[in-house]
């Protein structure tokens, strides 16, 4: 455990992180960095690629939100090699999703650095907007207010992976004194990084092991009863179609999802693109058929190719535009797939895809 | 409702299984009529969105028949299906598709009886467990 | 695809005689297809497969303008062949066409012609859903390599190298012992015409050596097999001989000198030794010694010796000789790996290896054998010659514990060794058995024969052979218990010599053979024919065939006849230059396609490349088997096979349930 | 070592198989716990007469046995182990079966839920004995006779016709052996007792294949083997060969006397025999 | 009435049907101790059970020469279970009563039963007096073999007994109700 203690940053957490970012930069320690910042045009934080240190200011990785998975981003930006030294800031459950896209050869980790944060959640982009506008430094007031941070999503508040794994950096909040806060170096690369900043090793943040541990805890018990909850729903086909009943297929979910790599969807090709005469037939055979067709098609379907996948991230959720809380049927499916064929995702890059696993143990290339 | 007659689809390989099936019919051995056979080149061909629509369409159960093991044509195409199939039971069976409504067995070229005993049997599993929820409903 | 979107489909429904039309209405299904969207003409007719019926195909297609036609009627296994062509010929795509099985699949097994009728009519009209969705195909031609593998040089092997390279073929024969002629080698007489083995084998043996179109690879064994039918890239490993075959001239002078002598001889069934360096028999061919790794003292104990290269004239010894590998072209390959003797060992009762006076036919060949260990005579492992012989039948054979089939050969030998017995030692012989098999031609005359010699038959499974004997001057002697179930009699027969007519079972190494060759087995190890009756020496594999007991117990007369079957079907395969690769293999769309490479994950035939600078994967489409594991696995169906997309597949399913 | 015992009706009227069973099993410090109020399994003759019966006879130990705690059941009459075993596998196979039984067991006050394993004393003291424990037999050639029901129908133990686990024992615990062929051949059984004459030459053929092959003693693993061998000694038979059992050589080894043994209770005497080296 | 349409007696027994397997090959006769006694060998019994000869079968004296020795059954190459169906036989006799009156075993299994019946636990002594009984020679032929007995105390003179053969009798009624199937 290589915890730098910063034990009373002057400029506040934001900045002090904001002010790292840009030394990286600065200190030629990276090329670019990705990571979550404000702009004039949004009201909320969207993901941004930096390589001129001057233009961070708006740079806050810590703010409760998060528009888009940024795994996607990230691995647009690392999908061939570039030869340039990325700095990726990423929420555990991009970094797990961005993975699982290593995986399937979306692209590469190589000459990347991933830092990362102990994660408390992120609030529904309309629900941060209305929060930011109350007052400044939002990202402050949320790390020290348990009622602020009770708005994060359903998602969030049930998630016990807020931990990142196969990250160089954490930005450690839990365990800090108010207003206090540490890096922590997961790899070596990331203790040389530290190092060269010039941040000096101490030791851990004073309540760190118990606050999370306390916040494992009262996240598991709320995500066991979600799944619970999620899980009888979904034992009958007449809770099923309630739960989906106004889904518009508009494939949002699909959209937003970082680990449905597709091109193209099946369900947007001609496979799905059913002539007239067999619709009519369909509505023949029952009498009526809800339009469009094969909802229940295209999420088991979509079960059945990322269930093992699915990181938890819940932007299915959150861009629903019916309001279906699709993260719930996904994680609680995907839980019981994942156990099924002994595999996590996002857990290390070199576990082969259970589908894959064909001829003894290893996938051709 | 009459008595119940479950719908049955049964996906079965071209070189083992449906010629058992073929075997089965010369010998003039007779089974249930509610199985209703498609003929594909193999048990690895089989996507799991065949089996998810067919469930979805009404079907009360889903038989596949592959070689077995060692015996495949295209050396190892059962065994995928195998594991692609026990990943799509998984599934259904959180949507309230019992278990035993996906049956999986390996049914030799020369097994005409094995073949009829099996349709047979599984038949009358489906029969027993009733017709599936899904049934007539106007699904989405 | 203009006529995608205005498909005209024909449905024809078959009585097939009385095959289908009583029990399933064939005019109601007919009807019933008629009423579906986009079919244009609904007939039902006696015999579709008969010529009227398909001109009824063709005249329609060509009147009514079809671009679509569904036949139902027998399983598409007999007759999809003959109504493609039909097709073809009223210049439509053979496939735009579909078969619905209403014959082995509905009216045959059916009881209630309701049912039936239902089922029919289900079955017809997932199979017009599916034709609508079949796009045009081709199969394209493929140059077949004229040349052709046989596996195993006994004398199926040997017959059907030399019926191909008879042909004009090249023919590469593989054969894993030092010297081809198999188990023939072994055998003095055969029957039922008592002709010797050697006289009549010799001369075929020479005769592979000799031919300008056979390649031997003695000593030697198969590796690898890749590619596709007209197309098997082989890869064969010769194991080292330690001896230079262009310098070795067999003149046998090695193996006089060789010090270590005492290394039991495989070829004489353990019965006599031969020394490290060692041909397995006089004849051998090629007649070139091969050192016997283990045993040598050089190469297995790594002592100072070298007799052998010390007294070779031509210098023909080489302990540094490795191993070598090469790569065989072929268009066709043909197994014909044998058998194996059961060792009778593990049969408790017959006490084979606690008695020493009880041999298996194989040894007993041996000692009748006038280049066996004992030149021929008649003479036990005590020295003596036997005055009483018990031959037991069905030693492992037709036995659900060990072999449950009926080995077919053993009742044949036994007689013959009844009749050398009593030739050469005058013995009493007894035969227990329990029923005499002999069909084959002049068969049952060699039985009648061995009878008129004095041989007696007793009609009983040997119970135990034991060396209890009931009156004190049979000590020393065997006894044979048996019920004579003629004479309703419990038989303890003292006797000097018990001969097991042991069963056949398949060679070893078969059960890797049949995996590299990708041939199935059945449940007691014999590979797989296509069709029991009417395909018994090809394979469901393209291009592979099978001569000889590889695929099942037979005698040297239909061996021989099946060697040649396999040789003419090769031949058939390779004189014709080209063969069709099948139409329905996989293709991936590159506009689909993300580079995920699951597909080549999944792809047992290596099929799959990626090509790196559009970051696609690409099928190679003459590995391609059309298995579908690739579009099986592919998430956005980019990847999907010919014939069998998820369009057709899933259009078949929509009037299924 | 606390194993359950089923005695057999045989046990106390054999040539000294009680004696030496319990001088060895004290030696080796095993407790036979014989099953209180055991009854006759039914040998051979139930089975002929009523399968319930005999399955319910047999059933009995078997829920007597799970009242004491003990989840297998020894016995050294190879008669009861086949019984026993017999019982213990219909249960297992017939599930109607079962719950008749039960049903019977019941009426009579007794619960069975579990069938225990029936194991042969010979397979305890295959585990018990030490090693060679005394050289002084080295040079006795023993013929070792299996009778049937050990090692058939199911040949668990060992093959069915020609088994060496006995030979195996015998060397380990320091005696010579004799290779016969005769080992599982047929005594006669209960037959022999009514059936002298028909029966007599199986008996007399097993003693002279183990006497010609050059063995001094025979020893049996079933009192009927022992009593049917040494029995069929007492008339003109010629040669006379001792039969004793595998627990009295056990015994012997273990330096035991011949008479805590229950040697002076065989027909014929192995005296001369065992104090000769 | 022809033979074949009389009702097969032996239908009760669970796995009859294997005898149609066999190939009367004559191994379990030759394996079989005392198949010289019996008038039809075991091969012989199957086969005349097969051609509907039932009355042959049911006054065979075959079954009563079993030892139970299993030789039989261990090489039967159909893996026909021929001592359990003799067994089988001998319960389907035995009810009927069709076993041939010279047939002492019968007589020596009643006697056994019967002492089970009495005393829970049987005593070679008292089973010997009790078929004694019917076969007096055989009983006296087995005198001078019971002084040597006496003489090495292997003869109880007591009965051996289970602690209460009362309740225990109990056991041969309740399985006598129960006609179930052999």
């Amino acid at each position: 455990m290589m915890m730098y203690p910063l034990n009373s940053p002057d400029q506040g957490i934001v900045q002090t992180v904001r002010s790292m970012l840009q030394e990286l930069l600065g200190k030629k320690l990276a090329d670019a960095v990705l990571v979550l910042a404000s702009n004039p045009w949004s009201d909320v934080p969207m993901p941004t690629l930096f390589t001129d240190p001057d233009r961070m200011e708006g740079v806050d990785p810590l703010a409760p939100v998060a528009p888009v998975s940024s795994a996607r981003q990230a691995s647009a930006l690392t999908r061939s090699p570039s030869g340039k030294t990325v700095v990726l800031v990423l929420r555990p459950c991009e970094i797990r999703a961005l993975i699982e896209l290593v995986k399937l050869n979306q692209c590469s980790l190589e000459n990347a650095i991933i830092i990362s944060m102990d994660c408390l959640g992120r609030m529904e982009n309309k629900i941060f907007s209305d929060e930011a506008k109350t007052g400044p430094g939002i990202t402050e007031r949320f790390l020290s207010s348990p009622e602020l941070q009770g708005k994060i999503t359903t998602t969030c508040s049930t998630c016990n992976d807020f931990l990142p794994e196969n990250a160089d950096i954490t930005l450690c909040t839990l365990g800090a004194e108010p207003g206090h806060m540490g890096f922590e170096a997961l790899t070596d690369k990331g203790k040389a990084l530290l190092e060269s900043l010039g941040f000096k090793k101490g030791d851990d943040l004073p309540k760190r092991k118990q606050d999370i541990a306390a916040l494992a805890d009262k996240r598991s018990l709320s995500k066991k009863e979600l799944f619970d909850a999620t899980a009888l729903q979904m034992s009958t086909i007449d809770g099923f179609q309630t739960f989906i009943g106004r889904c518009l297929n508009c494939y949002n979910c699909r959209t937003a999802c970082p680990v449905c790599y597709c091109k193209e969807c099946v369900f947007l090709t001609d496979v799905f693109a059913h002539p007239p005469e067999l619709l009519l037939e369909r509505a023949t055979r029952r009498g009526a058929v809800k339009m469009p067709t094969d909802t229940s098609m295209f999420h088991l379907t979509r079960l059945s190719h990322i269930g093992h996948a699915c990181v938890g991230c819940g932007q299915c959720s959150s861009v629903c535009p019916s309001d279906i809380q699709v993260a719930d049927m996904f994680r609680t499916v995907s839980e019981k797939t994942q156990a099924f064929f002994n595999y996590t995702p996002g857990r290390d890059v070199t576990e082969p895809i259970p589908q894959l696993v064909v001829r003894n143990g290893k996938r051709g290339d | 409702m009459s008595e119940y007659k479950p719908k049955i689809v049964a996906l079965v390989c071209n070189w083992c299984t449906y010629t058992a099936a073929d075997l089965a019919g010369t010998s003039r051995l007779s089974y249930p009529a509610e199985i209703r056979m498609i003929r594909l080149m193999c048990t690895g061909m089989i996507d799991q969105k065949y089996i998810l629509k067919a469930f979805l369409d009404g079907a009360d159960g889903v038989f596949i028949g592959g070689c077995h093991p060692g015996d495949c044509h295209y050396i190892d195409g059962n065994i995928k299906a195998e594991k692609r199939i026990g990943g799509t039971r998984n599934l259904l069976s959180q949507f309230g598709f019992e278990p035993d409504r996906l049956a999986l067995q390996w049914i030799g070229a020369s097994e005409g009886p094995e073949f009829q005993h099996n349709m047979t049997a599984f038949v009358e599993r489906i029969t027993a467990l009733g017709p599936s929820q899904v049934a007539d409903r106007m699904i989405l | 695809m203009s006529d995608q979107t205005k498909p005209r489909i024909g449905v024809y429904v078959c009585h097939c005689g009385m095959n289908i039309a009583p029990k399933v209405n064939v005019e109601d299904v007919a009807a019933h297809a008629g009423t579906l969207a986009h079919v244009v003409v609904a007939r039902d007719y006696k015999f579709m497969c008969s010529n009227p019926g398909q001109d009824m195909i063709i005249n329609d297609i060509k009147s009514l303008g079809l671009n679509r036609v569904v036949v139902a009627s027998c399983s598409p296994r007999m007759h999809e062949k003959t109504f493609r062509n039909a097709v073809k010929s009223a210049g439509l795509n053979p496939y735009y066409f579909q078969m619905a099985n209403v014959r082995e699949q509905v009216s045959w097994v059916t009881h209630d012609s309701m049912d039936a009728t239902e089922k029919a009519k289900a079955l017809t009209a997932a199979a017009v859903s599916r034709v609508f969705f079949h796009q045009p195909l081709s199969t394209r031609e493929v140059p077949v390599i004229k040349s052709m593998l046989v596996v195993g040089g006994g004398i199926a092997g040997m017959q059907s190298a030399l019926t191909c390279a008879n042909a004009g073929y090249q023919v590469y024969l593989v054969e894993r012992e030092p010297s081809i002629g198999g188990h023939m080698a072994k055998f003095d007489k055969t029957f039922p015409t008592l002709d010797c083995a050697a006289c009549i084998m010799t001369p075929k043996m020479v005769d592979v050596l000799q031919h300008p179109n056979i390649t031997l690879h003695t000593y030697s064994e198969v590796e690898k097999v890749e590619g596709f039918i007209g197309n098997f890239q082989v890869t064969v490993k010769k194991k080292p001989r330690y001896v230079d075959m262009e310098k070795c001239t067999g003149c046998g002078t090695c193996m006089e000198k060789c010090p270590s002598k005492k290394i039991s001889s495989e070829f004489n069934e353990g019965l006599s030794f031969r020394t490290a360096i060692f041909t397995p028999f006089p004849q051998a061919v090629p007649n070139v010694p091969v050192i016997d790794a283990v045993n040598c003292i050089v190469l297995g104990k790594n002592k100072k010796c070298g007799a052998c290269a010390k007294f070779c004239e031509t210098k023909a010894i080489d302990f540094e000789q490795k191993p070598e590998f090469l790569t065989l072209d072929v268009g066709a390959i043909i197994a014909a790996t044998g058998f194996q003797a059961v060792n009778p060992t593990h049969l408790e009762p017959y006490g084979y290896g606690r008695f020493p006076e009880v041999y298996t036919s194989l040894e007993f060949e041996r000692l009748n054998n006038a280049t066996g260990p004992t030149s021929g005579k008649m003479v036990m492992k005590n020295g003596q010659i036997p005055e009483r012989v018990a031959i037991v039948h069905c030693v492992g054979s037709r036995d659900v514990r060990h072999k449950k089939y009926c080995s077919r050969v053993c009742c044949m030998y036994s007689m013959k060794f009844a009749h050398l017995l009593r030739e050469k030692t005058g013995a009493e012989v007894w035969e227990f058995y329990i029923d005499v098999r002999s069909p084959g031609k002049l068969y049952e005359e060699f039985y009648n024969r061995v009878q008129e010699e004095g041989v007696r038959f007793v009609r009983g499974r040997v119970a135990e052979i034991t060396d209890m004997t009931d009156d004190p001057n049979d000590k020393g002697r065997l006894t044979v218990v048996a019920e004579s179930t003629l004479t309703r009699r419990t038989v303890r027969l003292p006797v000097d010599m018990v001969i097991l007519s042991v069963g056949l079972e398949p060679a070893p190494g078969a059960e890797d053979l049949g995996r590299l060759l990708g041939v199935s087995r059945d449940g007691d190890g014999w590979f797989t024919e296509l069709h029991a009756k009417l395909a018994p020496v090809s394979t469901p594999m393209n291009g592979i065939f099978l001569a000889g007991c590889c695929q099942g117990p037979k005698d040297i007369p239909d061996t021989v006849a099946q060697a040649m079957g396999a040789a003419g079907e090769a031949i058939a395969l390779l004189s014709r230059g080209m063969v069709t690769t099948q139409a329905e293999i996989s293709h991936i769309d590159p506009d689909l396609c993300i580079g995920c490479k699951s597909c080549i994950g999944a792809c047992a035939y290596s099929a799959i490349g990626f090509d790196e600078a559009r970051r696609v994967a690409v099928v190679n489409e003459a590995l391609c088997k059309g298995c579908g594991s690739c579009a099986a696995t592919c998430p956005s169906s980019s990847a999907s096979v010919d014939h069998f997309t998820d369009r057709q597949i899933m259009g078949e399913l929509e009037r299924l349930v | 070592m606390r194993i359950c015992f089923y005695p057999g009706c045989s046990y106390a009227s054999t040539a000294g198989y009680k004696e030496s069973t319990e001088a060895v099993c004290q030696k080796l410090g095993i407790e036979l716990v014989v099953i209180p109020d055991w009854n006759c399994c039914g040998a051979t003759v139930m089975f002929g007469e009523n399968k319930l019966r005999a399955t319910a006879l047999a059933a009995r130990h078997f829920a007597l046995t799970q009242a004491m705690g003990f989840e297998e059941i020894v016995t050294g009459c190879n008669a009861c182990y086949a019984t026993l075993g017999k019982a213990a596998r219909l249960l297992n196979e017939d599930a109607e079966l079962f719950i008749k039984t039960k049903d019977v067991l019941q009426a009579l006050g007794l619960t069975l839920d579990r069938i225990p394993k029936i194991r042969h004393l010979f397979e305890i003291l295959t585990k018990a004995m030490p090693d060679a424990p005394s050289e002084r037999y080295r040079s006795l050639s023993v013929g070792a006779y299996y009778g049937c029901q050990l090692t058939r129908p199911h040949q668990f133990l060992d093959k069915g016709g020609y088994p060496e686990i006995l030979e195996t024992f015998l060397e380990r615990i320091g005696f010579a052996v004799t290779d016969h062929s005769a080992r599982t051949q047929c005594c006669g059984a209960s037959h022999a007792v009514i059936y002298k004459d028909e029966c007599r030459n199986l008996s007399a053929r097993i003693i002279r294949e183990i006497s010609d092959k050059g063995a001094q003693i025979i020893t049996t693993i079933c009192p009927l083997c022992q009593f049917n061998l040494d029995q069929a000694q007492t008339g003109d038979l010629t040669p006379r060969i001792p039969v004793t059992y595998f627990t009295q050589l056990a015994g012997l080894a273990l330096g035991l006397s011949a008479t805590s043994l229950g040697m002076n209770k065989l027909l014929v005497s192995a005296e001369k025999v065992i104090s000769r080296p | 009435m022809n033979k074949a349409s009389k009702p097969n007696p032996f239908t009760s027994i669970s796995d009859i049907a294997t005898i149609n397997a066999c190939i009367q090959c004559g191994t379990c006769s030759g394996s079989c101790p005392l198949s010289d006694q019996m008038d039809h060998a075991p091969r012989e019994l199957f086969a005349l059970i097969r051609e509907g000869e039932y009355d042959m079968a049911l006054k065979s004296n075959t079954p009563w020469f079993c030892v139970s020795c299993y030789a039989c059954m261990v090489r039967c190459p159909k893996e026909i279970p021929v001592t359990d169906l003799m067994y089988a036989f001998k319960e389907i006799i035995t009810r009927k009563r069709t076993a041939p009156k010279n047939q002492k075993m019968p007589d020596m299994y009643r006697a056994f039963s019967r002492i089970i019946k009495a005393k829970g636990r049987i005593t070679e002594s008292y089973v010997m007096a009790l078929y004694g009984v019917k076969h007096p020679l055989d009983a006296l032929k087995n005198i001078p073999l019971a002084v040597k007995m006496i003489l090495r105390k292997r003869l109880e003179p007591k009965a051996l007994s289970v602690s209460d053969p009362e309740s225990f009798a109990r056991l041969f009624e309740l399985t006598e109700k129960s006609e179930d199937k052999a």
